[in-house]
């Protein structure tokens, strides 16, 4: 009985060793991330802003695309208080179910990025030679394709525009950079002594890779994909701007400020305003937010 | 010979060097263990020597299985590691351990202590069951004099002495009879370094373990080994017990080396006469025939060229020396 | 050849930078053939997903059968490959290649030759992407500069969330507010003083052929907006390392006043990183100028693409992407080679 | 008021004669009706995008067209908002059988270059159009002369239409494959200017460079999507132009125009605005904005072989659904003209409230609705048009109408990019109402009707098909007088105001503005603005 009820606490106990451990460097990382108030702001405008993209109905209970036509351009007032637009669709509810398009592409890009960005890298610094040459070739290849004219070739040739083809066009372009991020932290990583020390105990590559080689490898890489957040949101305003992004009766933030935008001058600012300063904030946010992540997780700033 | 715990037969590895923009022939290799044998007996520490680049490191990780050789055999208890694939290798393994240069470098900064001690029972699960494994990575640090009240700790958190020591006691976690230590000291301040040797003997005597002490320092390698071999340019060219290599060595490599060596009795400084060996060392892509040292030997004749001695004992010489004209030569009057 | 690794390793005929550049340019050959084939991929799934372009020139109007064919053969849309979906037109690649080992870069939907559509159109942008690059240096690295000097300071915040809010704001709001006020509300206002030429030229609408330069300023900066954030974040950051490092404290410690210590040793110091970055942004700025070229009207690279892509002309697009991709490989290669000259830390390898 | 001295054309069969001849020599009086206040000189900027082409028998949209018009002179010119027809080049067009045109130029005129312009560069102009190898856009203008089809396909029997000939320098006759009442009207098209043997030898330079007839002639070359230069030709022998130079500025984006419009950089856009500009610019710029009826013509076309719309009953009761004009107010600011409507009004033969299901009648409409035995339950109505393009937004309000006045649920389908939505609907395989647009070719009712409800049309793609509505039409192509002919076409378009194919939504409306000093602008939905008749207050 005594030795069952120890072992019980003995597993709690390296259950418990489990947590501090992952949190290392990320527990310093969050403890001086909890001091920066710019941090803490950054997190309240992404934690809102996804409120809204998850559950929209949260925020507003008007159906963005009840339009009675006749409230056309209204300027902001009681009954819409961010005004309505052109076919007299409530602003604000629009600006709400907006969020939605921006945060799915950007969440979504970027992890899908972050993976094969992760993957490719790992694999090209790992094993080096010719999987090396291959994978670097291919990245120089999409790297070297300016990345609005990649994105504004990929998507001419798609038959429809979604947030998904829009995914799909951001990762196919967005993976060389976290790709060279990553395999360049590979290679450094890959020859330290521990990792060395790992592999003459008989650890699999797999355990070499994951274990040893990625949490030393990850930093960089998520600073990065956190600032690649906040580009991205920006980036499917300007594809929607020029045309080839996504689509009405879609709704988006891009959509709102492209369409918007002709109209400033002529005496509706708020079309621009609301969504572009929505949109400003959570790229803001999210470009913040790496930005005190990467000091953070840099020793060297500390 | 049942007490031989590993038996090295002709190891040599070869590193191919290569040449041309996209279609890459081989030009020639680089030698950087051309033919060594070694036999470590159970208990017993095998010193090696020699200058940087003369393929120490090579031989520790050919040892250990970080480098596949290009040819001959590695045999751990009668087995051939060399020829070993997949599980049957990593069982192999748990015998033959490793303790690195740096203890800076050595330890996955991200992980704590325990995690670092405990990895070899995650990679050999069926060493230890896992109820059972923190209780033992406590008893590895104690044996390595750490507190196991610091199991949770990361190694930034140690001195360079402590750290060293949880690299001996990652090392230690599978039991195994053989440790290859590569440079163990040479990374930590001098009365440290005591420290650790201490403690390496202390294990020693403890748990009956065999090392393999690679070193470029003369004088911790003689402190610590009962046999020494010196290499030079991928071979060994003079092997022995401790005493016989350092009071009588008979190969002119060795005694230049040995010559270099402080002193540490005052009484005896400038009593020796310090060989200087002039010239560079050969590069292993291209080593001289014959005998690797004649390019720089003094007593080097027509012999040295055509024909590379062999390791063995000769006339003058009581232990195995790979030199044709072998003989003592008091370059060291300091006796232990 | 010479250079850094002249008289390197005896017996090879090549000096080492000669062996690395040739190394390096071989690599170019894979590179610029998969950049080929991947627009011309995407080009003829696009055809063969979205229609044929040369059926939209008609318009609402049906062509006949033999109007549809004179125009196919203008867009080189003949082969039937392109009505198969998924084919990826192998033939048509080889004989593109083929024409482009030639010389014949094909022609766009007026018959042009794209060679001379990128004669006119690449200095444009280049001036364009210069003048951004110089705003980007002389802003971003003051601007960091600033920042840098005093980490935390007010200065650094002001920097921080001034570069930040350019990022943030897309580039088309930035681009068409920057026009109506500079442009139309005080380039007009210029115009009424009668102020010179060059001002009015600083402050134009549109490119102006007349001005080829200063109508150019207005729109880089917009341009330059966008990396004005990266520039002034890596100087800061790589300024306040160097001014850590040992070689400075020595520096002020020999008694060298602080201007000195910063412009000369830590500064010099910490522009490699921004002058690397600046390289790698050069390919980018060429081609995301799509939208600036747009707004301000002028007649560049991003504006030939955007227009070759909607009208689905894939001779313009295959040819002067992978023109853009080659620059963006040359202009890393020469940053590589210039970071080795510079610093001989590094090797080229 | 805008034509002194010009004629009303009235172009009769029977009386085989244009009276035009009469007045041989009106157009050359120069004076316009501010004539004393335009000061001869000035260079005129104007606002176009980058055209296709400026080679006349190529230059089949608006940009290209534009630039063409200043210079070339062809045949006739349309005139005013009523679009009379005016002899130009063309001393007389007759027919006895509207089969066989006789077409006499007036004798004198001469090419840029010095080329006389005889019935030689008609003949040669209009078999090089045609041509397919050629690949010009006005091409198709040339179908229903004789021989046509002899220049078609990939290698074309003829390179000349059997239906030309030249009777001497100054005369050529043209004869048709079926007679047709409209061909005069059609002469005024840029399709049909006359083009030089220098250009001829080689058309793709011709294009960088056209050797016109025209009041104004090239300065230099094309600059592409820079400008295009012209001076005025001082040897025109027609209305010679006030001023000395006209530039036409290229821009990308319309914004960017209309912002150098009001920096004063540009003189004149002389066809759009932005859209969302307008209200602002009504202000700005007063009476120097001219908002001019267009004949363009947007409507939501039915595939009336698709099952839920093959009875009329329910396209009369989603035509009598929706209120064009709050759409219009809401996405156009007001500007546009709710179509009652087939073909424009203003245009020969056209007449404005032909549509009587064009009415916003929601509770007629729901009545029809349900006398057609309702929308099938759970059924959406897919909309269709062309991506990217910004028609996401009418089409949408389209839909909410739709939705909310007869209960209709829609689904936008705006996916597909221009070529290959027009080839779905070439293939008739949109599986909803659709976008349909039209701009005519030249001013007649016909132009609207023939095409696109004519049974095997060449843009028929509702897949109508009316004995009736053809018989009528070919009464009209018969017809002695084309006054007459407008009113038989008609009678044509009457039966589709009941078989509704397709939903009249508006007429576009032309913008033009220019600044403080530019004077004498006349504009035309088909001819736009005659540049030689604009000058700068002196």
């Amino acid at each position: 009985m005594t030795e069952q009820v120890e072992s019980v606490i003995s597993a709690d106990r390296s259950a418990q060793a489990g947590i501090e451990r992952s949190a290392s460097l990320w527990a310093d990382a969050w403890r001086d991330l909890r001091r920066r108030p710019v941090a803490i702001a950054s997190a309240v405008v992404i934690v809102l802003v996804s409120s809204m993209a998850a559950f929209p109905w949260l925020w507003t209970r008007t159906d963005p695309r009840d339009c009675p036509i006749q409230l056309s351009k209204a300027t902001p007032s009681a009954a819409h208080i961010f005004g309505t637009n052109e076919l007299g669709c409530d602003y604000y509810a629009m600006t709400i179910y907006g969020a939605r398009a921006s945060i799915i592409v950007a969440l979504v890009s970027t992890s899908l990025v972050l993976l094969v960005g992760a993957l490719v890298g790992m694999a090209a610094g790992f094993y080096g030679g010719w999987v090396d040459s291959v994978l670097s070739r291919l990245a120089d290849i999409f790297f070297a394709l300016p990345f609005l004219l990649g994105a504004l070739v990929f998507l001419s040739m798609l038959r429809s525009h979604s947030v998904w083809t829009i995914v799909l066009a951001f990762a196919v372009l967005g993976w060389p950079p976290l790709a060279r991020i990553v395999r360049a932290s590979v290679l450094a990583t890959k020859n330290m002594d521990y990792v060395q020390a790992a592999r003459s105990l008989g650890a699999s590559d797999r355990r070499l890779l994951f274990r040893h080689i990625l949490p030393n490898a990850a930093a960089p890489a998520i600073v990065v994909a956190t600032i690649l957040l906040g580009t991205y949101v920006a980036s499917e305003a300007t594809l929607s701007y020029l045309g080839i992004g996504l689509q009405p009766p879609e709704i988006s933030w891009g959509i709102m400020i492209a369409q918007g935008q002709s109209y400033v001058t002529s005496g509706y600012p708020h079309l621009l305003l609301f969504p572009a300063a929505f949109l400003s904030a959570t790229v803001l946010a999210f470009i913040l937010l790496g930005d005190a992540l990467r000091d953070a997780l840099d020793p060297k700033l500390r | 010979m049942s007490d031989v715990v590993l038996e090295v037969r002709d190891l040599t590895k070869h590193f191919p060097l290569t040449k041309g923009i996209v279609f890459k022939r081989q030009v020639g290799a680089v030698r950087a263990v051309d033919g060594v044998n070694l036999t470590l007996r159970r208990g017993e520490t095998l010193g090696v020597v020699g200058e940087s680049g003369c393929g120490k490191s090579t031989l520790a990780k050919l040892i250990i299985g970080l480098e596949k050789p290009t040819s001959g055999e590695i045999l751990v208890q009668g087995q051939n590691l060399a020829r070993m694939r997949g599980s049957a290798l990593r069982r192999a393994r748990r015998n033959i351990q490793l303790v690195m240069q740096d203890p800076y470098t050595s330890l996955n900064p991200r992980m704590t202590v325990g995690d670092i001690v405990g990895e070899p029972f995650q990679i050999h699960p069926e060493v230890a069951p896992r109820s059972d494994r923190r209780r033992r990575v406590g008893e590895l640090l104690e044996l390595v004099g750490l507190s196991p009240d610091h199991i949770n700790r990361y190694p930034h958190q140690f001195s360079g002495g402590q750290r060293q020591r949880i690299g001996i006691a990652r090392a230690l976690a599978l039991r195994p009879e053989i440790i290859v230590c590569d440079e163990p000291v040479s990374a930590l301040d001098l009365s440290i370094q005591a420290q650790v040797i201490n403690l390496l003997e202390r294990l020693q005597e403890e748990l009956g373990l065999s090392y393999i002490f690679i070193a470029h320092d003369l004088s911790v390698v003689r402190h610590i080994s009962d046999r020494v071999a010196v290499m030079y340019l991928g071979k060994i060219i003079e092997t022995g017990v401790d005493t016989e290599i350092y009071d009588h060595p008979t190969h002119p490599y060795a005694q230049a080396l040995l010559s270099a060596v402080p002193v540490p009795d005052p009484t005896l400084r400038g009593l020796r006469d310090q060989i200087i060996l002039e010239g560079d060392v050969p590069s292993p892509a291209n080593p001289p025939s014959g005998c690797r040292f004649r390019t720089r030997c003094w007593k080097a004749r027509e012999v040295c060229v055509e024909q590379e001695p062999a390791l063995v004992e000769r006339e003058g010489s009581a232990h195995p020396s790979a030199c044709h004209f072998a003989e003592e030569r008091d370059v060291v009057h300091a006796t232990d | 050849m010479g250079g850094p690794g002249a008289g390197g390793l005896k017996g090879l005929e090549v000096t080492p930078l000669g062996r690395y550049l040739a190394r390096r340019l071989l690599q170019f050959v894979p590179t610029l053939l998969g950049a080929l084939f991947i627009l011309h991929y995407l080009m003829t799934v696009g055809i063969q997903l979205n229609g044929d372009p040369a059926r939209a020139v008609f318009g609402d109007r049906t062509p006949s059968q033999s109007q549809l064919q004179a125009m196919q053969r203008v867009f080189g849309t003949d082969d039937p490959c392109f009505e198969q979906a998924g084919n990826p037109c192998l033939t048509v690649f080889v004989h593109r290649l083929e024409n482009m080992a030639q010389g014949d870069f094909g022609v766009d939907s007026r018959e042009r030759p794209v060679v001379t559509l990128i004669a006119e159109h690449a200095p444009i942008t280049a001036r364009l992407a210069l003048l951004a690059i110089l705003i980007e240096l002389l802003v971003g690295v003051t601007a960091g500069v600033l920042a840098g000097l005093r980490g935390g300071s007010f200065w650094d915040y002001v920097v921080k969330v001034s570069t930040t809010m350019l990022v943030a704001i897309p580039i088309f709001v930035v681009g068409a507010v920057t026009q109506l006020v500079l442009g139309v509300e005080f380039g007009s206002w210029l115009k009424g003083v009668g102020a010179p030429d060059l001002l009015t030229g600083l402050f134009s609408i549109a490119y102006r052929t007349d001005q080829p330069w200063a109508s150019l300023v207005m729109p880089a900066f917009v341009l330059a907006s966008l990396s004005l954030a990266t520039t002034a974040r890596l100087t800061r950051t790589s300024l306040m390392e160097n001014l850590r490092g040992d070689y400075v404290r020595t520096a002020t410690a020999k008694g060298l006043t602080r201007n000195r210590v910063v412009g000369v040793h830590a500064l010099r110091n910490s522009l490699i990183p921004v002058i690397t970055n600046l390289g790698i942004s050069f390919g980018n700025l060429l081609a995301g100028a799509v939208v600036t070229e747009g707004i301000f009207n002028i007649r560049g690279i991003g504006g030939l693409v955007f227009g070759a892509v909607a009208t689905g002309e894939a001779a313009t697009v295959v040819s002067v992407v992978t023109i853009l991709v080659l620059v963006y490989l040359l202009c890393n290669l020469i940053i590589d080679v210039l970071y080795a000259v510079l610093d001989p830390r590094i090797r080229l390898d | 008021m805008h034509i002194r001295g010009g004629l009303r054309a009235a172009i009769g069969l029977s009386t085989a004669l244009l009276m035009l001849a009469a007045c041989g020599g009106t157009p050359q009086s120069s004076s316009g009706p501010e004539g004393g206040d335009i000061k001869d000189g000035g260079d005129l900027r104007v606002y176009i995008g980058e055209p296709r082409h400026i080679v006349a028998s190529n230059a089949g949209e608006s940009e290209g067209s534009t630039v063409a018009r200043a210079l070339y002179s062809g045949l006739i010119d349309y005139v005013g908002d009523d679009y009379k027809i005016v002899n130009v080049m063309a001393d007389s067009i007759k027919s006895t059988d509207n089969k066989v045109w006789t077409i006499k130029l007036k004798g004198g005129w001469a090419f840029h270059n010095g080329e006389a312009v005889n019935s030689d560069a008609y003949i040669r102009a209009w078999n090089a159009a045609a041509y397919a190898p050629n690949a010009q856009l006005g091409s198709h203008f040339f179908e229903r002369v004789d021989g046509y089809a002899d220049l078609q396909g990939k290698e074309p029997k003829a390179k000349e239409m059997s239906g030309l000939k030249k009777v001497d320098d100054t005369t050529f006759e043209v004869t048709l494959r079926q007679p047709f009442a409209g061909f005069p009207v059609m002469l005024g098209y840029v399709a049909f200017m006359p083009m030089a043997q220098a250009c001829a030898a080689d058309l793709k330079a011709c294009d960088e460079a056209p050797i016109g007839n025209g009041p104004f002639k090239m300065d230099g070359k094309w600059e592409h999507k820079q400008q295009v230069k012209l001076v005025r030709n001082n040897d025109y022998k027609g209305t010679k132009a006030h001023l000395d130079r006209l530039t036409f500025k290229i821009y990308d984006k319309i914004e960017t125009a209309y912002n150098d419009l009001l920096a004063g950089n540009i003189d004149i856009m002389p066809r759009r605005m932005p859209p969302a500009k307008v209200p602002e610019a009504r202000v700005k710029f007063g009476d120097r904005l001219l908002d001019k009826p267009s004949p363009s013509f947007t409507a939501v076309a039915i595939p009336t072989y698709l099952d839920p719309f093959k009875d009329k009953r329910i396209r009369q009761a989603m035509s009598m659904a929706i209120d064009r004009k709050a759409i219009v107010d809401a996405v156009y600011q007001g500007r546009y003209t709710p179509a009652k409507s087939f073909s424009p009004p203003g245009f020969p033969g056209g007449r404005d409230d032909t549509c009587k299901y064009c009415q916003f009648n929601p509770e007629k409409a729901k009545q029809l609705l349900a006398e057609a035995g309702g929308w099938p339950a759970g059924k959406k109505a897919e909309l269709w048009f062309n991506a990217g393009a910004g028609h996401d937004v009418w089409m949408q309000a389209v839909g909410d109408q739709l939705k909310r006045n007869l209960g209709i649920d829609y689904e936008l389908k705006g996916q597909l990019q221009q070529p290959e939505f027009l080839a779905t609907a070439d293939a008739k395989k949109l599986t909803g109402p659709y976008r349909s647009a039209w701009a005519p070719d030249y001013p007649l009712n016909e132009n609207y009707l023939t095409p696109l409800f004519g049974t095997g049309g060449s843009s028929n793609r509702t897949g109508y098909s009316n004995p009736e509505f053809d018989a009528r039409i070919v009464r009209g192509d018969n017809a002695k007088l084309l006054d007459e002919a407008g009113k038989l076409y008609g009678e044509a378009e009457d039966l589709l105001a009941e078989d509704m194919p397709s939903i009249p939504l508006w007429f576009d409306k032309a913008s033009v503005a220019f600044g403080e000093t530019v004077t004498g602008v006349e504009y035309n939905g088909v001819q736009g603005v005659n540049f030689a008749r604009v000058g700068f207050t002196k």
